[in-house]
């Protein structure tokens, strides 16, 4: 059980995010949708530790990490992908997702779960030589080797096509397994209607709002 | 006219921008409509100079591509970038003294001042304690002191509520009518009859058909 | 062997120690100029235990990798808040308070009817174990060579492990390596401790190369080569900063005739190499690249 | 009385500090870069007036013109070859390291101009004085005023013409500065030449007062400025006259009370503390958090 009560945030003055709470089941997958600007990015790097809120608690399993330093986060099973897709150049994809999965555990979820995506060919290969579905595939494997308990997408249709993002769509389906919660941050509503079970929308100054009639939030 | 003629921007692996090509007249405003990461902000971007682009800009009868956003200026073309990108710790004076300092400007911030009452109190407020509207009138205010024949404003309604949402189409209005091209990118854009000349959606760096 | 040679290529050995210390604190994205100064606590140290306590070199040298590890991680934990220039400046204070401290360093001690231990701004003198070992000059450079070898050898290996990558990433983009759990504060003060270590060990060779060590020895002159062999020869690899070393006393010294234009000429090609290579010779990159290719000609 | 004089011999050799703590914040506050060669450009210009006097023969008034020229040719040359080809932000090291490659280039050619190691120069004279009981250094008090107006000038140049302005901007989000049509490259060539005409002027004044000019004159200036720029607040100018000031007053009471050899002791020993328990320095701490509040934005 992983929650996020009563977080504010603001910048020089201006409220960004004022009173945001939300609580997610092990399993549950939420989208969060929203119009550009209204504080999305600032709601994921809070609750994945990269910020630290002015306000509220954040609670793992009944561990509080609200104060935590964002390894302690991503350590605790919460983890994340970025905007742009986020590596080192200067290392192969290989190295770096053997780097994400230390636990013998995670490193034979690893080894599965990039046969699953066909990713054995690039493993060699350099960040920048991979193509932008592959690399996004890459990232959510990074994310789940360690079987997270919540794994945060942030924005991962960013310059995918339909198809490619379809796909993508159904190897997350396929992978996530039951334990993990997900919460995709998105603008694109077919994708979200996808892979999650339920929306919300942020909205200025208000917060989550339900959207959808299935919404379990 | 300032036209574009299949531009490309690529960032390594990822094309941003797929061979877009676009008119946009003085006195007119045209849209580009898409989601976060469709290619707006590059395109925007490559027009200015500011980012490597393949194609060829053209304002009137030069070709303008690849030059810097300081040439742009001077020719006209002024950007209200995304996310307003104030100087925060210069006052509100002095970032609207740049917009007229830059482009080489003699005149007074007052005039530019009577677009924008709500700034007068915040004159000698730094940039950063603005409020989301109030930094989005300033950034604006600060391209009209450039003085722009065109005006690429990207993202200007981005986290704004209703009231500065209607202000700022207001403004890009009376700019309009008083002759200037402008260039507005957004998302989801819904505007009340004839304000708009021309609406494109972008997607994975491209236009969509229709419309 | 030329004695002359060797002690050239003994003196490139032991600045190159220097210059990997540098290496592993830039690895982490930081920048030292204070590096001389776990060098020159290696270098008393290694003198004290040889020459006062009798010690064998093997555990002289121990002693001063460790006061060298220990001195850094105490400077690591002072400034576990500062980066950038902040720690720069602060690593420069701190080689300053340290050299001051060996200023005043007084323990003279009669051996054999000699006296000998640091005794202040004079120094350390009659460091004489390789004398009394009769070690020559080529003995001693092969000794020196060893260790460096050796050196490489574990930095290649750690090059090869999670644990180099770990730190590459804390220090090119340390919010990507804390979204892989990498407590990039541990990663920093592990590997300034290692740069002293190493910094220490070479300190502790150069002391009974040289058999006289003094403060000024130490200055910050000494600590700001290093680091620029280390930023000239690249990033991407450990052997980076031997290339640094290799150029600059390697090559100005078989330039000597120009002895006096030197200065003028190198450091006018350095700058103008850095506008080519910002990233340094060996970058980064570069190695990235050569990875690439010897792959794919072996699969 | 004793501690009054020493007060005030502090402050006077501070405000030698001060002067070149400013041309240090000018580069650092606004370009965040550190140029190691300063003093080496500071050495390269008095070499350089030295050099030329017997041919010139213009006499005092040589020294100062070409000491100010020679040192802002120098500080401009510095900032073409190894500032400007590492603007981008990541490339503070690389800069850092040029500078110190070009340093030593400076060194050399100075003691290229002038062989021995200790030149007499012979710039201005001014009369020391007594005011009533305490003993003053008329040349360190011309210091203490050119200080001053040096930062009333810097202050004006910044705050109220429209170059200070574009600089400021540019200073504050360079990023954005280029991309509303600002000609950023060019503003780094003139801050170097700013600073390098202000630390021409404190070069001159310094060797005035000193007499003669050694090859160590260079590694003593970056090292003072850089002090007094860290202990005031990296970035502020006001903050570098104070931290000049500072420099001065601890220096001479730690000398005055330890002993002369304690006296760089206590100062790197200060600086360390500075940097430790308040990282900005006592004027720049505002700086720095924003600073770190922009990093802090994922």
């Amino acid at each position: 059980m992983y929650s996020l009560q009563g977080i504010g945030k603001s910048f020089g003055g201006i409220d960004v995010l004022r009173d945001i709470s939300l609580t997610l089941k092990p399993g549950q997958r939420l989208g969060i949708t929203g119009a550009n600007g209204v504080g999305k990015s600032t709601l994921i790097n809070i609750a994945t530790g990269f910020l630290k809120p002015d306000s509220g608690h954040i609670q793992l399993n009944n561990k509080t990490l609200t104060h935590q330093p964002a390894w302690a986060f991503a350590q605790a099973g919460i983890q994340r992908t970025f905007q742009n897709t986020r590596f080192l150049t200067t290392a192969n994809l290989g190295e770096q997702l053997l780097l994400a999965a230390r636990a013998p555990e995670s490193k034979r979820r690893l080894t599965k779960l990039i046969e699953l995506s066909g990713l054995q060919a690039s493993l060699h290969l350099f960040p920048d030589e991979i193509p932008l579905p592959m690399l996004r595939k890459a990232e959510v494997i990074r994310g789940l080797a360690a079987s997270p308990e919540v794994l945060f997408l942030d924005e991962p249709s960013a310059g995918l096509t339909t198809f490619e993002l379809d796909q993508f769509g159904v190897f997350l389906q396929q992978n996530l397994g039951q334990k993990t919660a997900l919460v995709v941050v998105e603008h694109r509503f077919d994708f979200m209607l996808m892979i999650t079970d339920s929306v919300v929308e942020m909205q200025l100054n208000r917060g989550l709002v339900k959207r959808g009639a299935d919404v379990k939030t | 006219m300032l036209k574009l003629d299949q531009i490309t921007v690529q960032y390594g692996a990822l094309t941003a921008l797929n061979a877009v090509s676009l008119v946009i007249t003085e006195g007119t405003i045209s849209v580009i409509d898409g989601h976060h990461g469709a290619g707006k902000s590059s395109l925007l971007k490559a027009i200015i100079g500011a980012v490597p682009s393949k194609g060829n800009v053209w304002l009137d009868q030069h070709l303008i591509s690849q030059r810097s956003p300081a040439y742009l200026l001077q020719a006209g073309v002024v950007l209200v970038p995304e996310g307003r990108q104030l100087f925060g710790r210069l006052s509100t004076r002095e970032n609207l003294q740049f917009g007229l300092y830059v482009a080489g400007g003699r005149g007074s911030i007052e005039a530019a001042l009577e677009y924008f009452p709500q700034l007068l109190p915040l004159l000698d407020k730094p940039a950063y304690v603005l409020s989301g509207g109030q930094a989005q009138m300033l950034a604006m205010a600060r391209a009209m002191l450039a003085n722009p024949r065109y005006l690429l404003a990207d993202e200007p309604l981005m986290g704004l509520s209703e009231g500065p949402r209607e202000q700022v189409w207001q403004i890009l209005i009376d700019l309009r009518d008083r002759g200037v091209g402008i260039l507005v990118t957004g998302e989801h854009i819904v505007t009340k009859g004839t304000v708009i000349q021309q609406h494109k959606i972008i997607n994975n760096g491209s236009f969509e058909l229709g419309e | 062997m030329d004695m002359y040679l060797a002690s050239v290529l003994t003196n490139m050995t032991l600045i190159a120690f220097l210059a990997l210390s540098a290496y592993l604190v830039l690895v982490v994205g930081e920048v030292s100029f204070g590096q001389q100064a776990f060098f020159g606590i290696g270098a008393y140290i290694t003198a004290s235990a040889t020459a006062l306590a009798g010690a064998h070199i093997f555990w002289g040298l121990l002693a001063g990798a460790i006061g060298g590890a220990s001195c850094a991680l105490l400077l690591g934990l002072l400034t576990i808040r500062l980066s950038g220039i902040y720690f720069a400046i602060s690593t420069l204070c701190f080689a300053e308070l340290l050299r001051f401290f060996l200023l005043h360093l007084r323990f003279t001690q009669s051996v054999d009817g000699r006296i000998i231990g640091p005794d202040g701004p004079e120094g350390f003198s009659n460091i004489r174990w390789i004398f009394e070992n009769h070690y020559q000059v080529t003995d001693f450079l092969l000794l020196a060579v060893t260790c460096l070898i050796i050196l490489l050898i574990v930095l290649f290996s750690l090059e090869r492990s999670p644990i180099m990558l770990g730190a590459r990433m804390v220090g090119n983009d340390p919010i990507l390596a804390q979204s892989q759990g990498l407590n990039p504060t541990r990663y920093r003060l592990s590997f300034i401790t290692l740069s002293g270590a190493v910094a220490g060990f070479g300190g502790g060779l150069f002391a009974l190369f040289n058999t006289h060590i003094e403060p000024a020895m130490f200055g910050v002159m000494l600590g700001i080569h290093g680091l620029a062999y280390a930023v000239i020869g690249g990033l991407g690899s450990a052997v980076g900063p031997l290339l640094g070393v290799f150029l600059d006393i390697g090559l100005l010294e078989s330039i000597r005739p120009l002895a006096a234009y030197r200065m003028i000429i190198f450091g006018g090609l350095v700058a103008f190499l850095l506008v080519f290579r910002p990233e340094g010779i060996i970058s980064p990159r570069l190695v990235s690249r050569l990875k690439s290719r010897w792959r794919n000609r072996h699969v | 009385m004793d501690m009054l004089q020493t007060s005030i011999d502090g402050l006077m050799i501070g405000s030698t500090y001060a002067l070149l703590g400013l041309s240090f914040a000018l580069v650092f506050g606004i370009m965040r870069r550190i140029n190691l060669a300063f003093g080496a450009c500071l050495l390269f210009g008095a070499s350089l007036a030295i050099y030329l006097e017997p041919i010139l023969g213009w006499g005092a008034w040589g020294l100062f013109v070409v000491t100010i020229v020679g040192v802002a040719l120098a500080s401009a040359y510095v900032e073409r070859l190894c500032f400007a080809p590492h603007s981008k932000r990541h490339g503070a090291v690389t800069a850092m390291v040029a500078s110190f490659a070009v340093w030593m280039q400076l060194d050399e050619i100075s003691s290229q101009l002038l062989p021995q190691r200790t030149h007499a120069f012979q710039g201005i004279e001014v009369p020391n004085f007594w005011w009533g009981e305490i003993f003053v250094r008329g040349d360190q008090l011309l210091h203490f005023v050119i200080a001053l107006v040096s930062i009333l000038v810097l202050y004006l140049l910044l705050y109220k013409t429209r170059l200070g302005l574009l600089i400021r901007a540019t200073a504050d989000s360079p990023d954005t500065a280029h991309l509303l049509g600002a000609r950023v490259p060019w503003l780094g060539f003139i801050i170097f030449l700013l600073a390098g005409i202000l630390g021409g002027l404190a070069a001159f004044m310094i060797l005035s007062a000193d007499g003669y000019v050694t090859p160590l004159f260079g590694l003593w200036s970056t090292f003072k400025g850089l002090i007094a720029m860290i202990i005031g607040g990296v970035g502020s100018l006001m903050g570098a006259v104070i931290g000049g000031l500072i420099l001065g007053l601890v220096e001479t009471h730690a000398g005055a009370v330890l002993g002369a050899e304690f006296r760089d002791m206590v100062t790197f020993g200060l600086v360390f503390l500075v940097l430790i328990i308040r990282p900005g320095g006592l004027m720049g701490v505002k700086i720095y958090r924003t600073d770190s509040l922009a990093q802090e934005r994922v």
